[in-house]
Order: structure tokens, then sequence, then C-alpha cells
């Protein structure tokens, strides 16, 4: 049995579903961004393999780009973390919901 | 793949893991020796089993430079009592110093210490990517001295983990800037072939001295060695992330910072040193007989220990940095120096082509 | 040994390597998301390290090579660190348990099966006959093709990892004068 | 208030590090060199060598002897009291115990005993003794397997001790006795 490209985007599939379920089921800021970055991930690898068995680099060259973005929001997305927490003392969402700060 | 091939990778692998594991032991001893001697002092010179000065010639060798000295550690580590302080995070103090471990032995995997013995090459992996998967490794090395610095659930070794975090991601953005000049200049990112470059061309501390002196300089602070040695300052934090530890799990730490000196000695001498090769005595090509093989194999263990050395002889030499001026130096002058030489580099390429 | 021989041919190694790495991935993401024996946000990022590292291995299996090494240095070495900077400096406590809102949970598994039902259609149409693969995910043919037809894009991801950085050091400044 | 120190700021080459960098190299050259060629070296192979103690230095308090070889001490207890860590024991003779083995004492303690894990060289008992008995002398390496091995007995300070030399503190007294010869004790 070959593992073709239906196996890895099976793989990728499952790993974006557990971001998801982490989205929308945990309750840290941290875990939530964590999550986030699974689902980057399970994006990275779907397009790798369409890459490789399509036989075309633009593939990766587009997770290039997305870890690069990645690293990009990963570094924003943690200073607004720490503001947050310095304002409010918690990294819980359901500490957060008010608009104003 | 074949059976050849996995049992020769199993042979080597052994070897270069004994082969660092005793470098790392006597490095030890290097350091405890050098330090001696800049500061008037002798140094280990007792440890010896009872018979060792009744062999002839290399009797008082051996019991004067305490040749058994990194026996008597070794035992030493491994007898002492493991002890766990209470309320630490109990999975990770154990994890830590195996997580520091792992990274510190794997950029070995890489690294070309020979041209080839027999229709073997002699490097556990010619990755076409070697520099880049060398950089990988590195950046991993971080986690354990964060972690051991969380599980402690102390002060002090979470400054040090905290600390460390910041240094190593600071110093791995100049490091990677500094090698880039060298990728342009060669055009390729595997190991063996940046050493056949250097062996036409020359070594290419001469084509790019700023690059390596960023280079050397900064693996001195992903190494966490001394002028760089913040995370485990001493005198201010106690020891930094290994404050807690003790017995096994701390020669682990030990361990770890040898063996990051030993592969990052192997990488300058392999990116800026020309590796295995010399460029006399016909040592520039790949050996065709046994012996040359050798003799590849031992000119690369010299320049090595040299670079040992002179981490070793550092560390004995200049004071620590302070954490701000750490960072003014690591992004205010080698990150524009390195932009600035891969520049002047690109730009050098450009006339010449 | 000729049976030993076949067993360890290339595509029979790939493959197992492939259940190896997809396993460990899934395992580790669970672990991510649902750790049933800790809700510690440090433990969540370790095991999210080690779905990374064991993506990059499904990432060297697809022949990617370049990825893989910046996958684990970029990935790896840099965000995940920051991440756990981020853990330790907030010092932030273990997740409480609370109940889990109903409307939550149902907007979760509607949206995952939305997204099942998206894959289930996708998968259907994908071709599982194609010829061999052939490509290699060279350092230097990637480069070319980011320098040659993808400039723009990259001078673009330049700029905003430009605007980024001002903005993290912007947000991470105690007061606003 | 706090105080700002001025700092001057760094010339070129002190920015550079160049200069700090060829003087250490310098430096620890020149140590490393005279230790390695020259053999100078600052510290002691201790077992082998050892350190030749001032005369004023205070080691270890022993028991001294007098010229004839009789005990000096004669139990009489300040050194116990007066002792800081409240290392010295001792055990007078009592009623029926032995007498001083000297002629011009009373009584000798029936046992004397310091532990040295406990003594902290202070020289409080040398100077307190009446009898000039006891003095701290120049041991300084004392070992032992354990801790009842490091508690010396009357014996073994008075063997380490030796003879006291030169000091015989009833020598005036008992030449004015005999210019009188009236002294009580026969010699």
């Amino acid at each position: 049995m070959n593992v073709g490209l239906h196996h890895y985007l099976f793989v990728s599939f499952m790993l974006f579903s557990l971001g998801l379920l982490g989205v929308i089921m945990r309750r840290n800021l941290l875990v939530i961004y964590m999550s986030l970055e699974l689902m980057l991930n399970a994006a990275n690898l779907a397009l790798v393999s369409f890459s490789r068995f399509n036989n075309k680099l633009d593939g990766q060259v587009l997770v290039f780009f997305i870890i690069t973005v990645a690293a990009a929001e990963v570094a924003v997305g943690l200073a607004l973390i720490v503001a947050l927490y310095r304002k409010r003392q918690s990294a819980h969402v359901e500490d957060l919901t008010s608009m104003k700060l | 793949m074949d059976w050849n091939f996995i049992i020769f990778s199993l042979v080597k692998l052994a070897i270069i893991v004994g082969v660092v594991q005793g470098l790392v032991a006597y490095s030890v001893l290097a350091e405890r020796k050098i330090s001696a001697w800049i500061q008037d002092r002798v140094g280990p010179n007792r440890c010896a089993p009872p018979f060792a000065k009744y062999i002839p010639v290399l009797g008082p060798l051996l019991t004067r430079w305490g040749m058994f000295q990194p026996l008597a550690d070794g035992l030493k580590f491994m007898f002492k009592e493991d002890f766990t302080p209470a309320g630490v995070k109990k999975i990770y103090f154990f994890l830590a110093p195996a997580i520091a471990v792992i990274p510190a032995m794997l950029t070995v995997a890489v690294i070309p210490f020979g041209s080839v013995m027999g229709n073997q090459k002699m490097v556990l992996a010619d990755l076409n990517v070697g520099i880049l998967y060398t950089f990988g490794i590195v950046s991993m090395g971080v986690y354990g001295i964060v972690l051991a610095g969380y599980a402690a659930n102390s002060k002090y070794p979470m400054f040090g983990g905290i600390r460390s975090s910041a240094q190593m991601i600071s110093y791995e953005i100049a490091m990677g800037m500094s090698v880039i000049p060298v990728l342009l200049i060669v055009g390729n990112l595997n190991l063996g072939k940046i050493i056949s470059w250097q062996a036409d061309h020359g070594w290419l501390v001469m084509y790019a001295p700023i690059a390596f002196v960023i280079f050397m300089v900064s693996s001195f602070a992903e190494t966490n060695r001394t002028p760089f040695d913040l995370p485990e300052a001493e005198t201010e934090l106690v020891g930094g992330y290994h404050t807690e530890y003790g017995s096994m799990k701390f020669a682990l730490f030990f361990l770890a910072e040898y063996s990051n000196m030993v592969s990052s000695s192997a990488m300058m001498v392999t990116l800026f040193f020309g590796g295995w090769t010399l460029p006399f005595w016909g040592l520039d090509h790949a050996a065709t007989s046994l012996g040359m093989g050798i003799a590849h194999i031992l000119v690369f263990l010299v320049k090595m220990l040299f670079f040992m050395v002179v981490f070793i002889w550092v560390r004995w030499m200049f004071p620590r940095f302070r954490y701000d001026q750490l960072m003014d130096l690591g992004w205010r002058t080698f990150l524009p120096l390195a932009l600035v030489n891969i520049l002047i580099t690109a730009l050098w390429l450009w006339m010449r082509s | 040994m000729e049976q030993i021989n076949n067993l360890l041919s290339a595509s029979n190694v790939t493959d197992v390597l492939f259940y190896v790495f997809a396993a460990l991935t899934l395992l580790c993401a669970v672990l991510v998301v649902a750790n049933p024996f800790s809700r510690n946000p440090v433990t969540s990022a370790m095991f999210l390290v080690l779905t990374i590292i064991s993506m990059s291995g499904l990432f060297l299996l697809l022949h990617a090579f370049f990825l893989a090494a910046v996958q684990i240095l970029v990935y790896a070495g840099a965000v995940m660190v920051l991440f756990l900077f981020v853990i330790m400096l907030l010092d932030l406590k273990e997740e409480q348990r609370r109940r889990i809102k109903f409307f939550g949970l149902a907007a979760g598994l509607v949206s995952v099966g939305i997204v099942v039902s998206i894959f289930v259609k996708a998968l259907a149409s994908v071709k599982t006959d194609a010829a061999p693969p052939t490509l290699e995910g060279e350092t230097y043919a990637l480069g070319k093709l980011l320098f040659t037809q993808y400039t723009l894009p990259f001078e673009i991801v330049s700029v905003l990892l430009l605007v980024a950085m001002v903005g993290v050091i912007l947000l991470s400044k105690k007061k606003l004068e | 208030m706090a105080i700002t120190v001025d700092r001057k700021p760094l010339t070129f080459w002190e920015k550079l590090y160049l200069p700090a960098i060829i003087g250490g190299i310098k430096v620890t050259t020149k140590h490393a060199w005279n230790t390695l060629v020259k053999g100078k070296v600052v510290t002691m192979e201790y077992p082998e060598q050892k350190w030749t103690v001032p005369d004023h230095y205070r080691g270890a308090p022993y028991l001294v002897k007098d010229q004839e070889g009789h005990t000096k001490c004669v139990s009489c207890q300040l050194c116990e009291f007066v002792c800081p860590p409240k290392a010295i024991r001792i055990t007078p003779p009592g009623d029926a115990g032995a007498k001083a083995d000297r002629t011009n004492a009373e009584k000798m303690p029936a046992e004397f005993e310091i532990n040295m894990l406990r003594c902290i060289y202070c020289g409080f008992c040398q100077e307190v003794c009446p009898e000039e008995a006891i003095f701290l002398q120049k041991d300084y390496s004392l070992v032992g397997t354990s801790r009842a091995e490091m508690i010396y007995n009357k014996e073994k300070l008075l063997s380490l001790g030796g003879v006291s030399p030169g000091i015989q503190k009833w020598k005036l007294k008992l030449d004015e006795a005999k210019a009188q010869e009236n002294f009580p004790v026969k010699l």
C-alpha cells in the first residue's frame, strides 16, 4: 500500500479540525493561539503535499510565506496578549469579554 | 537503503558519539587545567589509580596531568544522591536535562569530519540543507534551559530561563545572518560541498572574516559560554537554570554545554577553516588510501581542538557582559554588521560575475 | 537476507515513516488541544513543539527539505520559544475547569461538522492514481522561484515583517507618550 | 535621592573592544607561560609541601607538661567555663581521685577532653589558664574517621602538647622561697 496524496490530506484535515476544536473549546488565550498555529500548520502540510504530488514548487513558496506571516502574527499577537494581561491580570477569554479596556 | 548502509551508519554513529563524549570529558579537564595555568595554579594533578605511576614512560604524565580526573568526575556524578527538591514540576524537571542534551548531540550528525575511508564518506548524514539543519537543531537547544528554569519553580532558575530564551533568539539571528555571505560565495548549503569549495579556492575565513567573527561571538552566546553566560551567571543567579539540579541531571547540563562547544567548534572549522583539508601535503583532496583518510580526520580534530581551547581560553579572559550590553551587542552591532557584510559580499560577487 | 533487504526498500521505509510521523503529529496535536492529564499552557506549548517537529518529518518525506528545516528553525526554534517566554513572563496558572457552555459546544461541533463535509467532498475529487512524483524541494529551485516569479509577495512580506516589528515595539512599551 | 555617577563616554578604541581583547590575551598568556614554562605557581601541593606556620599562629589547643614531665593542669576548670563553644570538658579527680603528680599542686584532672569539632581556636583557654597548662599550638589539620575520634582525651592532649618550653610559672616564687628557706614543700 503506497502512501499518496489523500493520506497526507487526511492528516492535514485532522490537524485542522483539532485546531478548530481547540480554538472553540479552550479558554486560555495562549492555548487558543497555539491552536491557531496548529490550523496554519495543517494548511502548510496540505500545501506541501499538493506541491509534491502536482510536481510544482508554488505550494512550497506559499508555505514559505505562511511561515513568515505566522511568525509576524505570533509576535504581534503575543505582544497584544501581554498588553492585555497587564491591564486585566488574566489571559482567560471569559474575563476579557468587555470591549472597553 | 540496504544492510551495508545501516551497519556502517551505526558504526559511525557509535564512534562519533564515543569521540564526542570523550572530547567532552577531557575538555572539562582542559578547562580546569587552562584556568589553573592562567591563574598561576597547577590544576588537577592527583587523580590516578595506584598502578598508573608504574607505567614506564607515560606514568608521570598520567599521574601528574590528572588524566583520570574525568573518570573520577563521572563516577562522582553517578554516585551522588539524585535529589529532587520539593515543589518542582516533576515531569519537566526530569525531562529538561535530556532535552538539553539531545540537540547538543544531534548537531554533530551533519558535520563531515573526514573525507573518505574505503568507500565510506566520513559524515553521518550528507544533507543538502546541512547548515539549515544545524541552525534548526541549535535553535532547539534553548528548550532544555527554559524548561529547567521553569520546572525548578524558583526565582533564579526562572530568571536564567527567561534570559536564555531571549539571548538565544537574539543571537540566532546574528548567527544566521553571518553565515549568509558564506552561502553566497559557495552557492551551496551542503557542508561537504562547502569544504570542497574551500579546498579549491582557499579557506573562507579569508573571504569573509567579519562573518567569522560574528559567527564565533554568536556561538559563544549560543553555547552560554562566558562573555555571555548570563543564563547561568554564578555570581548573580547562583547558577541560573541549573541551580536546583544535582548529581547526574546536573552532569547532563554540563554534557550539553560542552557538546555544544564541540559542535560549534566543528561548525567553525567546517565553515571557515576548510574542514578536514589542509592546503599542503596533498591533503586537500578526498583520500585515496586509508592513511590519508586517518590523516584527514586528525587534521579536523586538531583544528577543532584549537577552537575548543579558544572557547576555554576566552572564558578565563573576559568578564561577563551586562544584560543590556549583551542585547545591545547582538541587535545594534552584530545584526547591522552582518547585514552590511551580506550586502558587500553580494556586491563583490556581482562585480566579479 | 533478501527479505530483509526487500523490507528495507525505500518505498516501504517511507511508508512506515509516514505512519509513524502522522501518528506522532496527530497524537501530539490532540495533547495540545485536549490534554486529559494537565491543563498547563507549558505542556500545550511543548506538545505543539513536538507536533511541529514530527510535521517537519512529514515535510522531509514529501522531499521539502528546505521547508522542513525552516519549519523547525522558525516555528520550533523561535515562535514556540516566544510562546514559552510569554507564558513564563505572565506566570500563567493552570487553566480552571469551567463548565462547558452548551452553545459553545454546539457551535464547535457544527463547525467541525462543516469542515468534515467540505473535506469529504474534497477528498472524493483527489486523484489517487497520479504519476509518481519527482519533485524535489531543493533550496536552489525554491529560492529561484521566490526571487523571480514571487518577488512582489516576497517584498510585501518583508514590509509586513517590518510593520509587525514596529507594532510589537509600540505595543510592548509600558506607557505611550 | 539617587546619585547618578558620570560615566566617561567610551573612546573609539574602547568601543571597538579590540585593544581590550589583545590586552586580555597578553595577560592570560603571560600568566600561563609563567606557570607552564617557568613553573611559577602561587599554590602549594598540600600534603607534600606544607605551609610554615607563623609564630603567633593559633592552632589546636593542647595540654603541656612542665620540664619534669608533670601535668601542669590543676583542674581549676576556668578554661571549661570560658570556652565559647563549650568544647572543653574537665572531670575533676574528686575526693578519692589521684592527686597531682607534681609536688607544688593539689590536684590534676581525672579526665580532660577537648572536642576538636567544636573548638574554634579562639585562644581564650590559653589566656585564662593560671597555670599556663594549655597552649594553642600549630596543628591546623585535624582529621579523624569518626566524631568520637575527634574528642581528644587527656593522654592524647598531653602527648601532642609536649613539654612547655621555657615557661615555669612558679620558678620565681620557688627562688624566693628557697632564699627564705621556709618553702613548705620539699623538692
